[in-house]
């Protein structure tokens, strides 16, 4: 298969915010992104669709490593202290046709 | 006790025995849009048949008590239980604005004891969401720093409740009472039905802050309690004042005495994210709204009926 | 206005001016639904007092002219409005079958009239969902090409909408009036309630549409609005000609006038993929819906008043 | 046929023929709430006025029976059908336990017929929910081996069919006829419509068995059939034998002849994991259900009508 | 732990093609799937669930890498001119216990 | 970008299971974990939502490799040999400000 690396950058973060960080994934540079529901527990204990913006999302960005570093560097910037927040990075291959 | 108490009575001691029982979210937001609607519609509707003029000096007494309601919580968060700036703003502000769930609860109330109020109160319903978050964000942050203004008056006149509740007084008001009549075996004959899978629902979920409640400690209990008492006898005060009617009267009482557990955290998680959510949250739904539609609402009749004796 | 309009109009507003408002997609598939089987069973249990004999050449009718409109559309999408081929055809084959939201939306404002219709509409509304899809098709691969008839068949017959539908008219044939009217206080009593919140969930997809319009241009508003006229004269023409009554006349010119924008859309996704779907969702959902809900189905009905009169 | 059956066939027919209908998961959900809530309530209301002394022995015969039902259906599985040890006792728990579809069923059928029964037949209901699922879990281990008997009790008596019969049994018991009055329209006017949709959803469900039931071979086709009718035939003539009235007799026999395809399964998954689950929902689903909502339910009231002459 | 490497395919495209591609999948040779649901924004705009039909689906695929290489080849030749699709390709440790 | 690496363990499995099992992920030494709605097709056949406790569930865990192994091989202890079970583990790159 003819493809090529990318970065696969995924954040779980409140549902809340959804509208607001996607915006600015944009404007950070993705050429897209993909959202899905999410619940879980971490340092901020347990979070769950029960509850309206209780739940939390997992979005995922995939794109050159300079746009992936951007991301992370903006989330952590941003929603860090005050929210539910983890990101992880992975390096993944995508198929030539797909372009970011 | 009122049938409809005993649903949330169900949902609560499920919720506590981790009961398997959980209603879909999807059903969740249905069954709040349908009390915002109904209950929009039917203020609407009976707005339709009398002057608007007269009500503007009422509407901002209202608007004036509940932005004082905030102002008074916030002394008694900050120094009386210690909370961090942010967290004492945020509470202030659920306890200023108003709970959909409790007013609904009292309406169902007042109509099985045959107590009549005033056709506008769910416009004061509507009013009275809006305050508490405003002011809490200035106790927050002050007038200097960087409020993203904009943001926030989409997110305080743009949300779900006010978007619903405002237009279904608008389109009960445009369709008066012969165009409500097809959509009345909805909107009013299943009122309390819905009402009733709704407070099964918040049962659960008040249960599900029973453990924050131990975490954030027994002065919280105490306030949950307190202030709606002081906050209802407020409301009931200023709505006899305005000459409102023994059961407008103790309406308003429920309003004030009321924190909301929707509008006001998603608005208070954007705009003061540094304050921790849970604390509001287990006292508006661990404390309040159960004492509340238990205790509280035939609390504030009493004393709606005791100042209209003056 | 009728009230429901009213909903339809606030979840416009709702949704134009980005409010935080979204029902549940539960909600809608659940609406949805409902309507599709209510819709059904009402014509079924009419139907099941009268013989089916004098409808087969109605049907024959009716079939005839679900085929007519996607091939009257094509050539004006593809020559006056410059669409590429499987654009052309996929927009034709849209305006060509019928949407149940519009329908049900006529059914309420001829009640609301008191104007009777004849019981077999529905049929008619299952019948004209069909033919546009088909003809869409050939209009974009000819004769020639690969179609996959046999999904497309299955996507046709056993679609969601064919099957509530067609199933609520052959139960409500089978169960007639009486074993309909303990179904009655759900399927007849909520319709308008439920109606309500359908539109309000409709009104909120349109205005989704209304950026994209801008995006596809002027062509398509224009067409949006002209062609459900031209198509609404000629279903109320043909059913003055097929001597239905006023209100049956008017019917079939609305069901001629609207835009499917939920059998059909799926439909072409997969049979005619290299259509671009957001130009025909702008038009029915971003004009043409909006427009016959308010402004179309009077317009229908005072045609068929006036055709009544030769 | 009633018509509330014929929605059951369309989702059968829909779901055998590969339609693309399917309800969401959240309206199931809320559907089967629903139906619990309301045959919960129904029997409390009735409940209350009545005294609770001469129950104690009815209740104690049907406990029995509960608990000789999967006893006496294992052998004829484990030696009869030669299943594994596990799967025959997964089965014997699901044929040992209820279905509360099918009392949905039952009940509207004799409604339709007038045929009147005991106020407490949903107390029954919930009961016959348990033991089967305890000693279909003896039958798998044995009181030797480790069975997780405190997680077990928990999913037995706070699962979710438990929890809402159990909690509409008591509110409607506190609130008496007049308390539930206000709640009429939706818990009881509603109940035959959304039962329509909750056994079109049935009909999707046992549809998708069907290719199961394939596989897992005619034994449990012959078992789904031959075992509730044996089971009916034990449950009226217990009834009968009970002084019950021949309605009440007859949904005994319903209660006897169903099986659990809700809560069984779930119970099962957890305590006996090593079980199949294929198996049972196959026959539970594709099979009896759908055998006891047509043709059983009207043989367990003749079976019922036959004792009542001894 | 004793486990192996295989490929895990991602595949987001609309929701509408989940009954076709899957079976298209099990042809292909993949001896699972799990499809969860999502939303997002490419090169076709925002896809979102407000719709029905609107919607994304998020597929993985465990498998080896020549049946990676052919699910790959597969949807970008029949899915990737018209509809909206991103592939791409990880390398996981799957454990022992799992055969593809 | 300050990151780390760590492993993420995806589980799919039972959607019954998934009180039980986040619970004993917490007690094997996760800090966190995240689920979310998953169907699919495996060994056991067809897994869908459409069944109440019939559909699947995706469960994520980040965490160091040690505790990667001792959730791996209690989930194929327990769970493996009586309920659809797949798992795989993956390398990512975990930001700095996350710890687990
Ligand atoms: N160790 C972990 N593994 C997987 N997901 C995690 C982990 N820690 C946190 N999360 C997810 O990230 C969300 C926010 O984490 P936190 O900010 O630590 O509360 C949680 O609700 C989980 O969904
Ligand atoms: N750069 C990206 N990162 C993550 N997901 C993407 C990206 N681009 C597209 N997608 C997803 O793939 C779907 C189809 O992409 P496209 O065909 O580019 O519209 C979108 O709706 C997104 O869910
Ligand atoms: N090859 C695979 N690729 C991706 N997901 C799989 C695969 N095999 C199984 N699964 C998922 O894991 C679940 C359980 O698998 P199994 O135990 O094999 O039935 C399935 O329902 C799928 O969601
Ligand atoms: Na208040
Ligand atoms: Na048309
Ligand atoms: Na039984």
């Amino acid at each position: 298969m003819n493809t090529f690396q990318a970065k696969l950058v995924t954040i779980i973060t409140e549902a809340l915010l959804e509208q607001e960080l996607t915006q600015r994934l944009v404007e950070l540079g993705a050429t897209g992104y993909t959202v899905s529901d999410a619940r879980g527990k971490g340092h901020r204990g347990v979070r769950d669709a029960g509850w309206e913006h209780g739940a939390n999302i997992r979005v995922e960005v995939l794109c050159d490593e300079e746009t992936a570093n951007r991301i992370a560097a903006f989330v952590v910037e941003n929603y860090y202290r005050d929210y539910a927040l983890v990101v992880f990075i992975d390096t993944v291959e995508v198929l030539r046709e797909n372009r970011f | 006790m009122d049938p409809v108490i005993l649903f949330f009575v169900l949902g609560l001691a499920a919720g506590a025995g981790k009961a398997d029982l959980r209603l879909p979210p999807a059903i969740y937001d249905f069954l709040s849009a349908y009390l915002l609607l109904a209950i929009g519609l039917k203020g609407g509707i009976e707005l339709a048949v009398q002057p608007v003029g007269p009500l503007v000096p009422k509407v901002a007494v209202v608007l004036l008590l509940a932005s004082l309601l905030p102002l008074l919580a916030y002394p008694v968060l900050r120094f009386g239980g210690r909370l961090a700036r942010p967290d004492a703003a945020s509470v202030a502000a659920h306890y200023g604005s108003v709970s959909v769930g409790t007013y609904a609860v009292a309406v169902a109330f007042l109509a099985a004891r045959g107590v009549s109020y005033e056709s506008y109160l769910p416009l004061f319903l509507a009013i009275m969401e809006m305050p508490g978050i405003v002011v809490g964000i200035l106790l927050a942050r002050g007038l200097s720093r960087g409020v993203r203004w904009g943001r926030l008056l989409h997110e305080v006149f743009l949300g779900k409740a006010i978007v619903l509740l405002g237009g279904g007084l608008l389109i009960g008001w445009a369709a008066g009472p012969e165009g409500f009549s097809s959509l009345e075996a909805f909107y009013s004959g299943l009122f309390r039905g819905l009402l009733s899978l709704f407070l099964l629902e918040m049962g659960l979920l008040c249960a599900g802050q029973l453990g924050a409640l131990r975490r954030v400690g027994p002065f919280l209990v105490v306030f949950g309690i307190v202030v709606p008492v002081a906050f209802g006898l407020l409301g009931c005060a200023a709505g006899t004042v305005m000459n409102l009617s023994t059961g407008g009267a103790a309406l308003l009482g429920v309003l004030a005495a009321s924190a909301s557990y929707i509008a006001v955290p998603a608005a208070m998680r954007i705009s003061v994210p540094e304050a921790n959510p849970a604390i509001s949250l287990a006292a508006a739904l661990g404390v309040t709204f159960p004492f509340n539609v238990t205790l509280g609402i035939p609390l504030y009749l009493r004393l709606a009926q005791w100042f209209a004796r003056f």
